[in-house]
């Protein structure tokens, strides 16, 4: 972490960014927010450790309409929603200067606090030079641990590679960290029957309270204005009204973002009820590399995905129908 | 399903040819080595599978007169490869026999270490009768 | 189940037919007088590719028993590669709403030129005994739509 | 005071809904959420805090106004009805209670909001001590115990046992209704001194229940308003709502007309004011920076509120938000960063 | 607020026997904004339309409803009659209560309510829809022809004839094409550069004509009426106006050791050259890579012999900047390479040809000057071998999938010519099968057989071996013996397939035309619109389009010439109102509409928008309504809605099931 603060303020000083977007500590143990560094002394709140889940590529958007260039910490698999967005020309490459930096799986404080821990007082073991597999937790009701893997997001567990894909410069070591596989989960939806697979989605989406978090943290849901929010489809809704209104929008936000979703995560991340959410995503990946050919969205920068591209001898829409 | 039309099935299954794909070019029994000693020819091979007469190909000379050159193979421009086709029924008649005459562990000491081992694969397929 | 046997199950199914292909197939079945179940209501697009998914599972959503989407053959598109695009949202749709557990039968893409009247009424009346067999779609409508 | 082992509690649950609807943190798919008693739910009591507030129970996240039947050219309007029936909430924490007051001063003022004031009226609040308070919470610095709740009936778990004790005459009249299933302590009193003290003890160690909040009041409206500060809070901010669908004081609204085809229903549902189409007009929008949304979310719960509320805040240190945002963003931060900026100052 | 009329047709006892057409009049009056509804007799009679043009008046109607037969068949009468009583046509829905329901209904009650959803879901959409107005674009009454082969020229010429201005762009340093390269042409047997030469001279003198030979169409912007052309003229050393075609630095040039192109490579030309005697424009270029001037800088010996001082060794590639309404593509088409047919030896013997080759072997003007011999050695041939169907009908990775269509001919004629010139030779051709569609085609072919005695064997061969004698051993196959055949031949000739022009590509990237998996440009339709591309402005010629041979090619230039001037004959174009539209406060800019659009007409500007007074500027989509087709493959694209179709908007359709689903 002192090599990307000393990099990073190399970087201010010498002006080739005009600002930095790491995350600055919380006040508590866990909480890190992502933040803009602009001087010098900001950097005393700087912070990077395995709380640091968010994905900063979507606040290059913004970032891109900034006077000068920003430097932004970009994990592997924030690398991928980066060129995805450089894809579809939302943010400009010109004004970022991406540090790839190093990751060894990132937490889930919720994942913690289900163990029943409670009352953190500190967590050491979290930060990125730790190698520790265990967690040790300092509460007021004592000294807890927790496995580190234990915790690990659920992203984490099916890693996409230590590899940044567009980078300028990388600081740190990373490590894949994938121990599942990506598409068990699905898989086993799959092989439910039509009754299983709606009580569960029913289940799961009844939780659902139309906060939007997995919306708008989402990098593939850049959208301006999102049709939920806009009266041109009359699909204006809020609320929670009927089980359907939370299927129509979970279905439409999946589709919209098929094909482009780089599977990065922060939706199931972010769900305040702790939906899988990344299951929709996650079966539309599984289909376009069935069907259409393998194929990870941010891999690179490309023109078109595979919504936006077709071939002759494409499967018929019966196929799902036909695969029973 | 007739027997018959089952070993058709299974002869396409285990080709993974689509004897439809055929334009009858002939190009298969033009590049063949042993066209002279078959009875049925490469391109003829095509239709028997069509015609759903395996029982012929079975007891044809040809079965054991392709040397699985894979010279139709190669050069077929639908991609049918009556080779395969051949070798299917070869394979057919191979099953039916069931048991192997040898067991692996002796092969080794049986064999001069410089044959290619494609052609002992061939030659293990058709003289295993 | 037959359709007689199931008289009072009148279902709603809405049918997006192109201009091009589809809409004229639907007016061949009619000049040729081709009957097809009267619960078949047709809305005219100008493409397969103007379909949104989003309309089918509002047709769902306001109380649809079944949504058949009609378009040009692939490879014929009036407007070349309309129905290519539609063939891939609509198969991504489709597993989606299987992954989910609603019935797949509820959904149908079918290719029809203006010549096929013939194929279009029997793929219509196909697609409602399909839905009769189903029955009333209880998993993705709205309730408030229901009285 | 009364008391049931925990284990019996399904009979109490059972008895309390033999005659109205009982809600009580249910946990489905790992969430606890308050919801409706049946035999087959997963009951949680032990959960201190669930992820949406109660306020469900007297503010629902959507509920119905009217509905309208279109027949040929004739529209009859049919208006929904007010709750009739009574209904029991079942343990809920001291500063959810506190947020349901705050809600009160909302709804039950001129003009009174009449569905709010029928589910106030027939609902009854069985409050149950903290049990375990956590590091994000911060209830003792809006004045709140939450080792002593006061609703119409107060419950503490105590080694096993609930301790139940009515206080209103609501409490004690369900109280009756259920008393079958209870067993009588004489102790009982002092053992729920000594669970408030345990409790307190606990509380002393949080880190953020020494919180100041000096400074905050309807006084410092412009200083605070026009702040630098917001500029640099805002920025992670996502707009999602999740802060203000978990937060049990937060009570912005909107209301729809869906379309069912043969009519209209008109509804209404919590809005967030963290939404850009928040309180959107044909003009456009009165706050149309996510700076000055997020500034707003703050300056009502702790300038705007207490202007106007005697000094009520409507923040009730729940900590939910604390927890749940995406970002980590949260009002103790808020309210640190001009802690900071006025030492700065000064 | 609309004021809606229904118009419920009877269609005589067509609809009203079978559905209750007062009934659907007097529901209609339920509906939203309906203020008159109406049965009649035939709405689409003069009295019916008079109608509805008295209630549109009477009435104050923003809009209307003819519930009747398919809007395939009425929809532009109804339309034109709401347009004279002064309400936009666009206003007008049909319910279809004819083709959709009286004519597949026989219950009465069931009929009538069907029809009556169905006016039902007009009425919806009539309620959203808003007045729409063609848009009008000019026309630049000029084309642009690229590729000079005889495709090219045809239709340049035909355009040019109709008093259009026309530009060809051709890459070779002459005009001509492949039909310059062949010998003679079938079925009649005339020299190909007797017919062709008169058209190329034609078309150089023509006024309206302009050729720009060693030129690339290098950049194109605009659409349909309007684009903008950047064409590079190469530098071709050599002054045009002052060069008199002596040909003299041809012959002096010390530097002849180039492969010939336009003899296929088999023999050698100059490094300043005309490709062929008859070129134009008969100006030669410096091929600077040969030339030792540019290479070594010592030489110059073209400079120093010509009479006119027309070299020019410092002239340089001038970019030259036209406006067109219309562009035809010709394109054309080569060879494929045989490098993946190592069966027929073709790289390993210089007695293994391609047909073309054989082409070049034939003319006078070729390597050999006409007379049949073998590369290696020169010995005149006594057995020659054809085969057929190289690379063509393929569908593994080697070749091309479909019929390259002009080899069954050539063959015959080749056959029948070596058999004519040289009766000594015997021909045999292997072939799969012989496709003579044509008028007198198949007579041709059979003349070849029945006169020439060509032996024709039905079977392909297998493979191709030189023997250490110089001769070819073929090994093949005779279907209808069930024999394999070995026969030694002195020559085999390869009827190799045809494949587009590889540069097309690039040029249907720039003109954003499609092209098929075989790099072949795509037609509108396949049958109905075959010369037009489906980029509005965009006509095919020739062979870039598929196969075909040169009657067939010339008449197709013909077709596209005649949709060309259909094209520039417009002052002004009157494009299609229900087109998509973007609306630019929620546009993110992120390129999927442009994507699936197939006529390019998404483009992207950077631009400021106010957007309820928050000012920023960023990427927005613009349609350009003259490209768009309304197909509305980007709405579905847009995820966030900001793309929508004009009279089939996400709202109108949404009212329409809405309706349907109530």
């Amino acid at each position: 972490m002192q090599e990307l603060i000393a990099r990073a303020k190399e970087l201010l000083a010498d002006g080739t960014v005009a600002r930095v977007l790491g995350w600055k500590a919380g006040d508590l143990p866990y909480n890190p927010e992502p933040a803009y560094f602009e001087k010098e002394e900001d950097f005393k709140d700087f912070v990077y450790n395995s709380f640091c889940g968010a994905n900063l590529s979507k606040f290059m958007i913004e970032a891109s309409k900034l006077e000068g260039k920003t430097l932004v910490c970009l994990k592997p698999c924030d690398t991928y929603s980066f060129n995805q967005l450089l894809s579809e020309h939302r943010v400009d490459r010109d004004k970022a200067y991406i540090v790839g930096v190093g990751c060894k799986g990132k937490l889930d404080i919720e994942k913690i606090k289900k163990q029943g821990i409670k009352g953190i007082k500190s967590i050491s073991g979290a930060e990125i030079s730790d190698e520790a597999d265990t967690l040790t937790i300092d509460t007021i009701y004592g000294e807890k641990t927790c496995a580190f893997s234990d915790a690990m997001l659920e992203r984490c567990h099916v890693c996409k590679g230590k590899e940044h894909k567009i980078y300028d410069e990388i600081i740190g070591e990373s490590k894949e960290t994938k121990d599942a596989e990506r598409f068990a989960e699905v898989e086993r939806i799959e092989a439910m029957s039509p009754e299983e697979k709606f009580a569960f989605f029913r289940k799961e989406l009844s939780k659902c309270i139309r906060c939007n978090a997995c919306r708008n943290v989402c990098p593939a849901c850049s959208c301006r204005k999102c049709v939920f929010d806009s009266t041109k489809f009359d699909s204006s809704q809020k609320a929670n009204v009927d089980s359907f209104e939370e299927k129509m929008f979970h279905i439409i936000r999946a589709f919209h973002v098929a094909g482009r979703c780089t599977d990065c995560g922060e939706c199931s991340r972010v769900c305040p009820q702790g939906i899988p959410l990344h299951l929709f995503n996650r079966k539309f990946i599984k289909e376009i590399d069935e069907l259409y050919g393998e194929y990870q969205a941010g891999e690179t920068v490309v023109e078109k995905g595979p919504l936006t591209s077709y071939t002759f001898d494409d499967v018929e829409p019966g196929i799902v129908a036909e695969r029973g | 399903m007739s027997t018959l039309n089952n070993q058709t099935e299974q002869v396409k299954e285990i080709s993974g040819v689509n004897p439809l794909k055929c334009m009858k070019c002939g190009k298969c029994s033009a590049s063949c080595p042993s066209f002279n000693e078959m009875d049925i020819k490469p391109h003829q091979f095509v239709s028997y599978v069509q015609n759903e007469d395996i029982e012929a190909l079975v007891n044809s000379k040809s079965l054991w007169k392709c040397l699985s050159c894979f010279a139709c193979v190669e050069r077929c421009p639908r991609d049918v490869k009556p080779g395969k086709l051949i070798d299917a029924a070869r394979q057919i008649v191979i099953r039916q026999k069931g048991q192997d005459y040898l067991s692996p562990n002796e092969i080794p000491e049986l064999l001069d270490p410089e044959i290619p081992q494609q052609l002992l694969v061939s030659a293990f397929r058709r003289y295993r009768r | 189940m037959s359709i007689e046997a199931n008289e009072e199950f009148k279902p709603k199914i809405v049918a997006f037919c192109c201009n091009w292909c589809s809409y004229a197939g639907a007016d061949l079945a009619g000049s040729s007088r081709l009957a097809y179940p009267a619960d078949v209501k047709i809305i005219r697009v100008p493409c397969s590719c103007r379909v949104n998914p989003m309309f089918i599972l509002r047709a769902f959503e306001k109380g649809a028993d079944g949504v058949i989407l009609c378009g040009c053959h692939p490879g014929d598109c009036h407007y070349s590669t309309g129905n290519f695009y539609a063939r891939r949202r609509m198969t991504m749709l489709f597993s989606m709403l299987d992954y989910m557990g609603v019935e797949n039968g509820r959904t149908r893409v079918e290719w029809v030129s203006a010549a096929e009247g013939v194929k279009f009424s029997t793929t219509m009346n196909e697609f409602v005994q399909k839905i009769h067999s189903l029955g009333k779609n209880v998993r993705l409508g709205d309730l408030r739509c229901r009285n | 005071m009364y008391k049931i082992a925990k284990e019996n509690l399904s009979a109490l649950f059972r008895k309390i809904a033999e005659s109205q609807e009982l809600y009580l943190p249910i946990e489905n798919c790992g969430q606890v959420n308050y919801g409706v008693w049946t035999e087959d739910a997963n009951v949680n009591i032990d959960i201190l805090k669930t992820v949406k507030s109660p306020k469900d129970a007297f503010f629902p996240q959507s509920e119905n106004l009217y509905t309208c039947v279109k027949e040929d050219k004739k529209i009859s309007i049919k208006a929904e009805q007010l709750k009739e029936q009574d209904f029991v909430v079942f343990g809920m924490k001291a500063c959810d209670i506190q947020g349901v007051e705050v809600l009160d001063k909302v709804f039950l003022s001129e003009p009174v909001d009449s569905f709010y004031k029928a589910r106030r009226e027939h609902g009854v609040i069985v409050a149950m001590a903290c049990g375990e308070p956590e590091e994000t919470c911060f209830c003792k610095v809006f004045g709140i115990d939450p080792a002593d709740p006061k609703a119409d009936v107060a419950t503490w778990i105590i080694d096993g046992e609930l301790f139940w004790k009515p206080l209103t005459d609501k409490g004690e009249a369900l109280t009756d209704a259920v008393k079958d299933v209870f067993a009588e302590d004489s102790s009982a009193d002092a053992k729920v001194e000594a669970k408030k003290e345990e409790i307190n003890k606990i509380t002393e160690q949080l880190p953020y229940m020494k919180l100041s909040l000096e400074g905050w009041n309807g006084d410092s409206l412009d200083e605070k308003f026009n702040s630098p500060v917001w500029e640099e809070l805002y920025k992670p901010c996502l707009a999602c709502g999740t802060c203000t669908f978990v937060c049990p004081t937060c009570q912005c609204y909107d209301i729809k007309d869906y379309d069912t085809g043969h009519g209209v229903q008109r509804y209404r549902c919590w809005d967030s004011c963290m939404y850009s189409d928040f309180t959107m007009m044909a003009h456009g929008n009165n706050r149309n920076s996510q700076m000055q949304r997020y500034r707003q979310r703050f300056m009502h719960k702790l300038v705007y509120f207490p202007a106007n509320n005697d000094g009520m805040y409507s923040c009730v240190g729940c900590g939910r938000c604390v927890e749940k945002c995406p970002q980590s963003l949260n009002i103790v931060k808020v309210i640190k960063a001009f802690e900071n900026q006025g030492g700065e100052k000064a | 607020m609309q004021r809606i009329g229904v118009f419920v047709c009877h269609c005589g006892t067509n609809i009203a026997a079978t559905v209750d057409v007062a009934k659907v009049a007097e529901m209609a009056l339920n509906e939203q904004g309906v203020v008159h509804a109406e049965d009649y007799q035939y709405m689409c009679s003069e009295a019916g339309q008079a109608k509805i043009q008295a209630a549109i008046k009477e009435k104050n109607l923003t809009g209307i409803v003819v519930c009747s037969c398919s809007p395939r068949m009425h929809e532009t009468t109804f339309r034109e009659a709401a347009e004279r009583a002064g309400l936009n046509p666009y206003m007008v829905e049909i319910a279809n209560i004819r083709e959709h329901c009286s004519w597949i209904h026989k219950d009465v009650e069931e009929a009538t309510k069907k029809a009556v959803i169905l006016m039902r879901a007009a009425v919806a959409k009539v309620n959203l829809n808003a007045p729409l107005k063609p848009g009008e674009s000019r026309v630049t009454k000029r084309a642009l022809v690229i590729g000079g082969g005889i495709a090219g020229i045809q239709t340049a010429l035909d355009i040019a004839d109709a008093g259009y201005k026309v530009d060809i762009v051709e890459k070779t340093p002459s005009i001509g094409g492949r039909m310059s390269q062949l010998d003679k042409t079938f079925p009649t047997l005339d020299c190909s550069a007797c017919i062709l030469t008169p058209k190329m001279v034609e078309v150089n003198k023509h006024e309206n004509v302009t050729i720009y030979t060693y030129s690339e169409v290098e950049k194109v912007s605009g659409f349909v009426g309007d684009f903008t052309v950047d064409i590079r003229k190469k530098a071709r050393s050599v002054d045009m106006d002052k060069c008199t075609g002596c040909g003299v630095c041809q012959e002096k040039c010390p530097s002849k050791k180039t492969l010939s192109e336009f003899n296929r490579g088999l023999n050698t030309r100059s490094a300043i050259y005309t490709p062929f005697a008859q070129a134009i424009p008969n100006v030669p270029v410096i091929d600077r890579d040969s030339c030792m001037k540019f290479q070594t800088g010592k030489c110059g010996v073209c400079s120093k012999v010509c009479q006119a001082g027309a070299i020019d060794y410092e002239q340089q590639d001038e970019i030259i900047t036209e406006k067109y309404g219309a562009i035809v593509v010709a394109t054309g088409f080569d060879m494929i390479k045989l490098d993946n047919y190592d069966e027929y030896a073709y790289s390993q013997s210089p007695d293994v040809i391609t047909s073309l080759e054989l082409e070049r072997v034939m003319n006078a003007a070729g390597p050999t000057k006409g007379h049949l011999e073998r590369l290696s050695d020169g010995k005149a041939p006594k057995e020659m071998v054809f085969i057929q169907c190289v690379g063509s009908r393929c569908s593994d990775d080697r070749g091309k999938s479909y019929c390259s269509k002009i080899c069954c001919m050539y063959t015959a004629k080749h056959a029948m010519l070596i058999r004519d010139k040289y009766p000594d030779v015997n021909v045999t051709v292997f072939y799969i099968d012989v496709r003579t569609p044509g008028k007198n085609f198949d007579e041709f072919y059979r003349r070849a057989v029945e006169d020439y005695g060509v032996n024709y064997i039905k079977g392909q061969v297998g493979k191709v071996i030189p023997q250490p004698d110089g001769k070819l051993l073929v090994r093949g196959v005779d279907l209808i013996d069930n024999k394999q055949i070995l026969k030694e031949a002195d020559m085999v000739v390869l009827a190799a397939a045809i494949e587009p022009n590889p540069d097309v590509r690039k040029i249907a990237t720039m003109l954003t035309a499609s092209i098929d998996t075989n790099n072949f440009l795509t037609e509108a339709h396949a049958k109905l619109r075959p010369v037009e591309s489906p980029t509005a402005g965009i006509f095919l010629s020739g062979v870039c389009q598929g196969p075909k041979d040169i009657p067939e090619t010339v008449s197709q230039a013909g077709a596209a010439a005649v949709k060309a001037i259909g094209l520039l004959a417009k002052d002004k174009l009157m494009t299609n109102p229900c087109t998509a539209h973007s609306d630019e406060l929620m546009c993110n800019g992120c390129s999927q509409c442009a994507n699936v659009c197939p006529y390019g007409a998404i483009s992207y500007e950077v631009k400021e928008i106010n957007d309820h007074g928050v000012r920023e500027t960023r990427r927005v989509a613009v349609v350009n309504n003259a490209l768009c087709q309304g197909c509305g493959a980007c709405t579905v694209t847009c995820p966030s809605g900001a793309m929508d179709l004009q009279g089939f908007s996400n709202r109108q359709i949404l009212a329409e099931v809405d309706a349907i689903c109530r």
